[in-house]
């Protein structure tokens, strides 16, 4: 699946997306997030804090709790701050 | 009811676009329009912004934001223009029209896509000032402000 | 804090006196325009609108309402446009403009004005159609929106 | 004192100014409308509900019952319908 980062995360990590292509068992967003910061050190620093980051699953916000079920995009970003 | 959404990148000159968006109406008795402009504090001054954004995302939220808006309101037309990328104090970032029969429901359909935007629109502010690059924080008085309409 | 009332016989532009509202303001981040239109509904078409109004007062009254809304609300500029005399449907009647750091105060503030003038402001409406003419009544729901300021 | 009258109250009255001299017993705004009435016949039908019609002393609106005291000008209109 896609994976997108926004603002300071993006930063944090170098980059703006990548695909992935997690195993069977991981089957929610919070699986991915553990299975992404066992993989990458970076990812893990960046996403130390993960009350602070939200997530969109096919461009919808989503609690960390949703399964990925066929979900497409996944895009990880700070709390918002346009207007 | 008619709904426009822009993103843009380009700046944008809000009375125009007022007016542009006023044209030929004899049916409506009140339009409000709210512009978000660059500021820099005297204190801390910068010398731009920058705004990222997710773009199809952001198309369909604020699509969202302005159908929800005219479900509660009753609005005769919706104009959302929103920038990204990089601007300079003074420039207009956002800007939100509406335009209804009675004035208290063009105030209320602008204030409400407004609360909306500020939380859950995928855009994000990055300040460049003398002393470098910061990104915004989001504030929490705009969670409040978006909580008011549920 | 700076305030502008004018009160008009001419036409004017909204966009441009929105324009020429937010020139060179760097320190604000908020601006809000309400702009009232002549009316004219499919059913009872009007051909014209004239206000009758009492000039001394009207200019005392709405400087009142901007100076209450600064003392109010937190605003960084106001500026109040209303029309007298004949007008055509389409045409603006009154503009509001306020300027603020925060939208809230910037929507509050214009909105607070409106109410207190839609009530107090010694304006006299009266619609010209194929039947003839007449006053139009006041409404007790601006009574109402002006009482919650209260 | 100079009198004005606004809207549908000048039309009914066919003047939007005029200048009166109450005797001293007038001291209220309805003692003075109760004293044109009087002498008008106009004024009476055009004052008749009085509830609908509202009074500015010196440019400030007043209840009915306010004394006239030192006011040059009093204006009697119809609730307002600006905006």
């Amino acid at each position: 699946m896609k994976v997108l980062y926004f603002a300071w995360l993006r930063e944090r990590l170098n980059r703006g997306e990548e695909t992935v292509s997690p195993p069977k068992d991981v089957t929610t967003i919070v699986d991915l997030m553990d299975w992404m910061a066992k993989n990458d050190e970076g990812f893990e620093l960046a996403f130390e804090k993960r009350s602070l980051i939200k997530t969109a699953l096919d461009e919808n916000i989503v609690d960390h709790d949703t399964p990925l079920g066929e979900a497409k995009t996944i895009a990880f970003f700070p709390p918002m701050t346009g207007g | 009811m008619s709904t426009i959404v822009r993103l843009q990148n380009e700046i944008f000159d809000p009375g125009q676009e007022s007016n542009a968006f006023l044209k030929d109406e004899t049916q409506a008795g009140a339009a409000v329009t709210f512009t978000g402009i660059v500021r820099s504090n005297a204190k801390a001054p910068i010398t731009s912004l920058t705004l990222e954004h997710y773009p199809p995302m952001a198309q369909a939220q604020l699509e969202g934001f302005a159908t929800k808006a005219s479900e509660r309101f009753e609005l005769q037309k919706i104009c959302v223009i929103h920038r990204y990328g990089k601007m300079l104090p003074g420039e207009p970032i956002v800007q939100v029209m509406t335009l209804a029969p009675h004035r208290r429901a063009a105030f209320e359909g602008a204030e409400f896509i407004m609360d909306f935007l500020k939380t859950s629109a995928p855009f994000w502010k990055k300040e460049t000032g003398i002393n470098g690059e910061v990104w915004v924080e989001a504030k929490t008085h705009d969670d409040d402000a978006m909580d008011r309409w549920s």
